[in-house]
């Protein structure tokens, strides 16, 4: 019934000359909401970063939606198909909430329609939308990240602590934006410390410890399926 | 780069068995033995058994040593630079990665003795140290254009990235050698003749193999040094393997640890 | 790859736009380097022009030079510019995320290039005219060069700045890295400009052509090299 | 003729010649000590 979204085995992936992740076995099926667990410098940010295609696999297997992630190409077709919410947000300064959201979301051949939609979802349209990114306060920055994400209705979302800076509101709003996305097929993989929150959401827990990825069965969390 | 690892278990090693310690072999002994005769051949002919020549005198003799490590520099060692990049493109093979930038920088030294005989050599012939000579003005920028290929080399980024964009910089570099040769000469002969073309001089038959030794010297002390200076990268990239070898391995064992802790 | 492209170069225009770098800053900066090339070159030493024993002052013999040298360093400030919005709060790598076609941001980021250039060269080419006084034989030529040399400018300037970009050393390493290339399109250029401003017209056409192929070259190059350049950091 | 340019010359190239083979036998030297022997292979 569930198909294999992710499937890492043994992934060395380097940041400079450090093995952030050393063999970690990893594997996610489709509809899943994962949550990853560890201390700072786990290597939970590289783990999601390989799953998006962008950190490099140096060593082992690792495949996204049955592409290969050693091969360039590969990595390129697993790009266009996730969506990342880093620590940075990845907006221009210069530019308006509004030519940010569809700048990125023109780019993964979204409409306009489904841009604005997504402003108004994370409340950044109104009065907000015609504001330069360097004006805004840090929470709504994350939000706009947010924006352009949802815009860009990726088929697996990797969110990297979604719900720092974010006020109670905005982290209901997550939550709410990854049910939503899940029950329409999407896959996610959220990376956090905040466990009482992402508790709810997630139907699995894995541990990141020393770059590999351990399982953990939760009371209460069946496993795969 | 490679003064920070800790040579505990590599030096065990060495001291136990007794291996060569060096970056030398049967082959570039008898490569640098062969190089140091005819550098001393040169020395004598090019110096002492060769005669001044008619227009120039004595200064002639820079050109047993400026041509060739030109002919060197520019011919041979950018040359593999070029192929190695394409090599590398092709397949990601070390070798070919390593050599294209053992040639550069055993290159750029050459570059650089060719623009310092060239401009002793146009003092007492034009009478100034620079002059706007097609071949003198090229190679002035080719040097700092190779320079600027050997700083992309030493750049602290991801080596697998390093190497394509060094080896994509070494492909485009040679079209620029070539363009900028070309566009100087073609500036320099709508403008001026030169006064003295380094082709029309007179050679009899000690000062040509005089020049013969010079190109012979050069070229195997060039191969002598890109042998080398190969290795040394060689060894370089063996001690950041192994030494990456190790992080995995120490990371590697802080994982189910790490876990007793964090799951208890 | 087109629609990728006009997505990029419109993006970069924008920010140029609403950031005025470009007016406030980069021209002004091209426009000064004219007045102080005037401070190295006394104005009033006079010299003979080849033909006609007519006199030309020393700065208007060199303006075509002295123009394309105030271009080249603005040139550096853009590229500058064009990386470092790229390089701030992870654009890099949403940039590689979005799905975008290698040669589609090669050509969207060297074609803003290219606009602000023109813009630049407009404004600091009338400031030439006006503090150097040329005359001007050929005025067809002259456009001929100005779009020729930006192209060729543009486009291995945008190569090269992508090599840096990403870099801690950016800054330092692109200069380094771009002028010993754009040292025979400078050549060429001042050549050329030289041709159309003072006569006679047929030696200008030939450094036209050669500037041409230049900027093709490094076109066909931008567009193969790209996706290795950017897509790995 | 032109000797007071041709001695610097040769000095110049030979020494600098000297003096880099020279670092680069040191550097290997200094290298090759923190390597086991199986991994001193040089393809030649």
């Amino acid at each position: 019934m569930s198909k294999p979204v992710v499937r890492l085995r043994g992934v060395v992936s380097l940041i400079g000359r450090f093995p952030a992740l050393a063999g970690a076995d990893f594997a996610v099926s489709e509809g899943e909401v994962v949550l990853l667990q560890g201390p700072n410098g786990a290597g939970k940010s590289t783990l999601l970063r390989v799953c998006a295609g962008l950190a490099s696999v140096h060593n082992g297997t690792g495949e996204v939606f049955g592409f290969d992630l050693t091969t360039r190409s590969g990595q390129r077709e697993v790009r266009r198909r996730v969506g990342l919410l880093s620590h940075a947000t990845a907006l221009y300064d210069e530019l308006t909430v509004e030519d940010n959201v569809r700048f990125w979301a023109a780019a993964a051949n979204a409409d306009v329609g489904a841009a604005d939609a997504a402003m108004d979802r994370l409340g950044v349209g109104g009065r907000l939308r015609s504001i330069r990114v360097a004006g805004l306060s840090a929470g709504q920055r994350r939000r706009t990240s947010l924006a352009v994400l949802v815009a860009r209705r990726p088929m697996l979302w990797l969110l990297d602590e979604p719900h720092a800076g974010l006020d109670a509101e905005g982290r209901d709003l997550i939550d709410e934006l990854v049910h939503q996305a899940v029950g329409q097929g999407a896959t996610a993989i959220v990376a956090s410390h905040e466990l009482d929150r992402v508790d709810s959401l997630a139907t699995r827990t894995v541990h990141v410890v020393g770059g590999q990825a351990m399982e953990v069965r939760g009371p209460g969390q069946a496993g795969a399926g | 780069m490679t003064t920070e690892i800790s040579p505990e278990p590599a030096s065990k090693t060495t001291t136990m068995t007794d291996a060569v310690t060096s970056t030398g072999s049967k082959v570039t002994r008898v490569l640098g033995a062969l190089s140091l005769v005819s550098i001393a051949l040169l020395l004598a002919f090019g110096l002492l058994v060769s005669p001044p020549e008619i227009a120039q005198g004595d200064s002639v003799r820079l050109f047993y040593i400026h041509v060739p490590s030109a002919i060197v520099c520019l011919y041979i060692a950018f040359s593999i630079t070029l192929v190695g990049s394409i090599i590398y493109l092709r397949n990601q093979s070390t070798f070919w990665d390593l050599m294209a930038g053992a040639a550069a920088e055993v290159g750029v030294v050459f570059l650089g003795f060719t623009l310092v005989t060239g401009m002793l050599w146009g003092k007492p012939t034009w009478g100034t140290y620079w002059t706007w000579d097609p071949r003198l003005t090229s190679t002035a920028v080719s040097f700092v254009l190779y320079l600027g290929y050997l700083a992309v080399r030493r750049l602290d980024m991801d080596p697998v990235a390093r190497s394509k964009r060094a080896a994509i910089l070494g492909i485009i570099s040679f079209a620029n050698l070539i363009i900028i040769r070309y566009s100087v000469a073609w500036w320099r002969s709508l403008h001026q003749g030169q006064t003295l073309d380094p082709r029309d001089t007179q050679l009899d038959n000690t000062m040509l193999f005089s020049f013969v030794l010079g190109v012979l010297a050069l070229t195997m002390t060039f191969a002598w040094l890109v042998i080398h200076r190969f290795r040394i990268a060689w060894l370089e990239h063996q001690l950041e393997a192994q030494q990456l070898e190790l992080a995995i391995a120490e990371r590697t064992s802080q994982g189910p640890t790490g876990l007793a802790h964090g799951g208890a | 790859m087109i629609e990728h492209a006009r997505l990029i170069a419109a993006k970069d225009l924008k920010i140029e736009w609403s950031s005025r770098v470009l007016t406030a800053q980069v021209i002004p900066f091209g426009v000064l380097v004219l007045v102080l090339f005037g401070f190295g070159i006394p104005p009033d030493r006079r010299v003979l022009a080849s033909e006609g024993g007519a006199s030309r002052s020393l700065l208007e013999q060199a303006s075509p030079g002295l123009f394309w040298l105030a271009v080249l360093f603005s040139l550096l400030l853009a590229l500058n510019r064009s990386f470092a919005v790229e390089a701030a709060d992870g654009n890099l790598d949403a940039l590689r995320l979005a799905g975008f076609d290698p040669a589609g941001v090669f050509l969207g980021k060297s074609g803003a290039i290219v606009c602000e250039l023109l813009v630049l060269e407009l404004v600091v080419g009338t400031g030439a005219f006006l503090l150097y006084g040329p005359p001007l034989h050929d005025a067809l030529q002259l456009c001929a060069v100005v779009v020729t040399t930006t192209l060729a400018m543009s486009f291995a300037g945008t190569l090269y700045g992508a090599l840096g970009a990403g870099l801690r050393l950016r800054d330092t390493l692109v200069p380094l890295l771009v002028l010993p290339v754009l040292a025979p399109v400078l050549l060429a250029a001042t050549r050329a400009t030289e041709s159309a401003l003072f006569g006679p017209s047929s030696e200008g056409w030939a450094w036209v052509g050669f500037l041409g192929a230049f900027a093709l070259l490094y076109l066909g190059a931008g567009i193969l090299s790209f996706g290795s350049l950017l897509e790995e950091s | 003729m032109g000797w007071e340019y041709v001695v610097p010359g040769y000095l110049i190239v030979f020494g600098v010649l000297a003096i880099y083979a020279v670092s680069l036998i040191r550097r290997g030297r200094r290298l090759s000590e923190q390597l086991p022997p199986e991994k001193r292979r040089f393809l030649d």
